[in-house]
């Protein structure tokens, strides 16, 4: 056990695995970095530095740099992954998915249905995503409901160092297609992380904070905001469980219902824009099934429906914020139903 | 290094060609009576007429080779191996069709016989076939791996991008682009700028053309650069030039070619004649034994229909099944 | 006005437009059919013939075929609605989309916010969608969920052949880009048309039925079996709203609460996959501001969370069933909820 | 038709020339102090180095001709006219912003004066300027459109169809691939295979290849390639070998490249000496001249820097507006 941050802890699940299994290899753009290039040999271990200094110990054949051709190298992935392989592919940032969704979504995807069950398809993609960067519209996007409405895929979203290296180590022993996000802003959090490898389960949605009057059920980055929120409240009387979904794809739908039932008032918290989104999943899920322990309206707390501006002042207030959760909370808790019954 | 040339093969190697040809031509032939009395469903694309090319190639792989074809499949699945029966009843929609009728005429595969399955996005191959040459490479296994793609598909950025990542990793694929003239109703002549041999030079790779009516031609070109990935020496281009006999789906009223450009290519191309001929000039192979082959073909495909006609559909419990390995 | 088919609809849209305004142009894949073949210059007008006769009134420069390579063609139609055209483009099938899906949402979609306003876009992309086709997984799938989470785009799902014709005006005189969806399923349906060019207003749901008892919210082809039901329940006392949504982007939110409001049970009605799709979209919303209104859990009725099946039997309980939609509806009404206040 | 040589051109323009040189050197290396400083924020990509290649094309352009850029867009889009002080501000992430501070550098644009946009898609242009040079054609206004790419970019798929599209369409569209040696850390002669030149052949266009530290150079393969564009005569495309000055985006320690290396191509290969050099050798211009242009330049980038850093950022409202044109 020792402080990682969310950068190392996926760096050691990547090395941890690849030790164990020498079908683990791993691709993307600058990723080892140099390519071709003079100067050093493993510069920079993609645009972030996440996989730097694996090249050294495992070597140029598992350890791959690629052109820029998404659809070529993510569909190389997916095509060795069928064949024998486990490859680590890194989609630089998610925002990059539109030259390469259709090996995502309509190949890997679909193989195992299309082909009657007899299809393995073990590939992790790695990709970058959220706000918080002054990156833009091109570079700062979500997207995690894209692939989470696509049957056949998973859909990882880790919310801190010991969740990304316990849910990735999962990832690429898992037999399914992976997409696995890390958002860009948490790369330095850092937090006690074990030093063994250790699996975190797909489906299984962990509760951060356990409370009474409210249930604010999230994901990734906003996992930390809304812990921080639920400790602001608690001094206020106000008890909160928090629920982090770790996965998309599966969703563990029982946890979501059970906090429902038991809390009768859920907000939603969703960094992704919001039309048919996660917030709108959880939302319906809950009112399909919990209906009838609803004590109010389940409130969302989303971005906007609006790409990432770049000037600083405005992506300060479309991401959401401590401010906006907490309000959102502070509602629920304050509605009174009248009874229509 | 000089392959040894298709006119070489022993006997009972070109009864095995003449076999495969023979088999995708009577079931092609099959499926397309069938659907045309409205017993199969769905959009099927018939590889009658380009035979030669896919045996061509297949003559040469082991199923520790992959390929990856495309929505025009079926010529490709029997050449590598799978079962023509199972293929049937897939095209049939039945529960033991070879993908539990799930997948239908555009998506049948068999990972098992290296059949990495047809493809109902045109240039949706090529980057597998990176990914399984990879597999190949990286885990040693002396295998290569071989992407079809059609005039059409040859324009896809996927299969563009393929042929530079796989020049790049020094890949042991093969591209085969088959250009049947035309990808629907639009021609190759006017959709492809350039054309497929500079192409194959523009990323770097040896290219060859060959008359994809010829399986001699097809399959010494095939040795060439199967055997040029084998040895590590990276990616090749072959441009097989062919012809479809049906529409381009079945259904298809075929307006944009002439009755006179079908005659032609049918009389004076077609791949089996053309075969028969070959080896019975050159005293390879005699008439009969070429008439025994036929029949036998022509048999297991009429058994194919039938039991594929009297097989059952799958059970409502399939359709939840198979998204998933784990849940 | 007189019969006419939902694909002549759309031709007749496209060739009224195309005759008053000489900026608008189309391309797609053998939208024409037959480019350098020998055979008839206008054989196919597309794959389905829905754009058949357009080339012989306007000509190849207007109508345009391209080889296949959706990025470059979807792009060239956003790039040239940047610079003075109005092209209308053809997506074959929606499930194509994972080729060319950058130049929709990162280009199309954007440019207006990232430039600061400074861009108009009016681009219209046709497709197709749908299952019912025995077209097996990578041809019968809706994907709008997609389309409808990325701000920027309008997303617009007729549902008849009088929607068609008037929702495509709308969509090609207007400045933003639109995605144009067209049911597979629908193209020889028929219905009384006008002959004279009319638009119908984008954000603006339709009330196909209206009742006091349940709503269904539903778009596309499932308006069609909505209204089946609803015509069938309606003998036996039970009296429906439908809301035929139109547009999916944007989203007509008042239409949709009113009649939650006024029935306080809602079923909606979705042939797309289930996961972060307009079922939840709706179901939230009204969720999040009709809460007090609402007598019963909000069910939902869609595709399951599957590829589309090739086989007909599965494909037939893949899409929603009439007998689906009325169970819901039954259920929906049986509900008596326990008082919780 | 030979296009006349830049060296012919007259005293004016080959001053215009050199000043927007300057323009965007002194403007890259102001970003590159104020990023170091910490008062630019985001993902920031320096042209510096390169200028000569943005400015070589564009003397041949008029505000109707549209360019499409890439990441590294601030020289493409001073080149092409726009306004220094408002793309200083977009920088900044200011109200009166090229683009209200909602774009930044990686989305600066101007469509009134034919910039279409940097792009922070790899690939994202060459479509878009199929589509302006099909509006230029369809609409007849005798205008070409440009497209400019990396060597990284070079390599996707996006890019190598729009080759294709291009001369099937015969496009008046022109690709420019800069190669810079680098993509991020990986080096073109790593990733591309093949060559430029040779992929031009494969999809049927000419190619050209040009010192891209040589102003003359690039303006006269540039006037080449726009002439066959505006002439009807379809797509070129243009390799222009440069050097990017700094790291891939601000902040990039630059391992993967040697010190020796830079400081050869800085002394060596810097296109603003050559150019001084070529017109003050040939009396085209004195040095009296330049050294005016410079000073001119430097102050108003200073001005620039000042009032972009005085300028008010965009209102909270600004968020939710620009989304749509109608509501
Ligand atoms: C990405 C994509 N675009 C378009 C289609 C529709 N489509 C299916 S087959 C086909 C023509 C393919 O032509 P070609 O590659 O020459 O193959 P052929 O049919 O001639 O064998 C088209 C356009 C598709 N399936 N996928
Ligand atoms: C589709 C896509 N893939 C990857 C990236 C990340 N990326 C941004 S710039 C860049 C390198 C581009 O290299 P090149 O085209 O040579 O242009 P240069 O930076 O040298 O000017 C990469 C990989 C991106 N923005 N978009
Ligand atoms: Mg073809
Ligand atoms: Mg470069």
């Amino acid at each position: 056990m020792s402080k990682k941050t969310y950068r190392q802890a996926i760096n050691e699940a990547l090395a941890q695995e690849m030790r164990r299994d020498p079908t683990v290899i791993f691709m993307g753009e600058d990723n080892v970095g140099g390519m071709g290039a003079p100067g050093e040999d493993d510069a920079w271990g993609g645009v972030l530095g996440v996989t730097k200094g694996l090249m050294p110990e495992f070597g140029r054949e598992r350890c791959l740099d690629t052109p820029i051709s998404e659809s070529a190298f993510i569909g190389a992935a997916v095509g060795a992954a069928a064949t024998g392989l486990r490859p680590v592919a890194e989609l630089m940032f998610v925002d990059f998915m539109g030259v390469c969704f259709d090996q995502i979504f309509n190949q890997a995807a679909k193989f195992r249905y299309m082909f009657g069950g007899k299809a393995v398809t073990p590939v992790v993609i790695r990709t970058m995503y959220g706000a918080g960067f002054r990156a833009a519209s091109q570079h700062s996007q979500c997207l995690y409901p894209l692939f989470t409405h696509i049957p056949g895929l998973k859909v990882v979203m880790p919310s801190s160092p010991y969740e990304a290296k316990g849910l990735l180590t999962q990832a690429i022993r898992d037999d399914d297609p992976v997409i696995f996000f890390e958002h860009k802003v948490l790369y330095d959090d850092e937090e006690e992380v074990p030093d063994d490898p250790y699996t975190l389960p797909f489906g299984e949605a962990n509760l951060t904070r356990e409370g009474d009057d409210v249930a604010i059920v999230t994901l990734g980055r906003m996992v930390k905001l809304s812990n921080e929120v639920a400790d602001k409240l608690e001094g206020d009387g106000i008890s909160c469980t928090v629920v982090d979904l770790r996965t998309t794809s599966p969703l563990d739908e029982d946890t979501i219902i059970e906090c429902a039932e038991e809390t009768g008032r859920v907000v939603v918290v969703d960094e992704a824009n919001p039309r048919c989104s996660m917030a709108t999943d959880i939302s319906a899920l809950i009112t399909q099934n919990a209906f009838g322990a609803l004590k109010s309206p389940i409130k969302m707390v989303t971005a906007p429906h609006t790409p990432p501006p770049f000037a600083p002042e405005l992506e300060d207030i479309y991401i959401p914020t401590p401010a906006k959760i907490e309000a959102a909370v502070r509602e629920v808790v304050a509605y009174s139903r009248e009874v229509v019954a | 290094m000089m392959s040894p040339s298709g006119m070489q093969l022993p006997r009972e190697e070109l009864v095995r060609a003449y076999r495969m040809m023979c088999d995708i031509r009577h079931f092609e032939d099959s499926v397309h009576d069938e659907f045309a009395a409205g017993s199969i469903p769905g959009f099927v694309h018939l590889y009658a007429g380009e035979e030669a090319s896919a045996v061509g190639f297949m003559m040469h792989l082991n199923d520790a080779d992959r390929i990856a074809s495309t929505h025009r499949g079926h010529g490709h699945c029997i050449a590598k191996g799978c079962d023509v029966k199972a293929m049937m009843k897939e095209i049939y929609g039945r529960a033991d069709g070879l993908c539990g009728g799930k997948g239908g005429s555009m998506h049948i595969a068999d990972l098992t016989k290296g059949m990495m399955g047809a493809n109902g996005i045109v240039g949706g191959g090529p980057p597998l076939i990176c990914g399984a040459a990879l597999s190949a490479k990286t885990l040693k296994t002396g295998g290569v791996a071989v992407a079809f793609v059609g005039d059409g598909g040859s324009n896809q950025g996927t299969t563009l991008e393929s042929y530079n990542l796989a020049k790049v990793w020094n890949l042991p694929a093969i591209f085969v682009v088959e250009d049947n003239r035309y990808a629907e109703s639009t021609a190759s002549a006017w959709s492809v700028g350039g054309s497929q041999l500079k192409r194959a030079e523009g990323f770097g790779m040896p290219g060859r053309k060959v008359d994809g009516h010829d399986f001699f031609d097809v399959y010494d070109a095939a040795a060439e650069a199967i055997g040029r990935a084998r040895n590590g020496e990276g990616p090749s281009l072959v441009h097989v030039e062919t012809y479809r006999y049906y529409g381009h789906f079945e259904g298809d009223a075929i307006t944009y070619r002439t009755p006179e450009e079908e005659e032609q290519m049918k009389t004076q191309k077609d791949c089996l004649k053309i075969f028969s001929q070959r080896v019975t000039e050159t005293g390879l192979l005699d008439a009969s034994a070429l008439e025994e082959v036929e029949a036998e073909s022509r048999s297991l495909i009429e058994q194919a229909v039938a039991e594929a006609k009297a097989a059952p559909a799958p059970g409502p419990d399939k359709l939840l099944t198979d998204v998933y390995v784990s849940y």
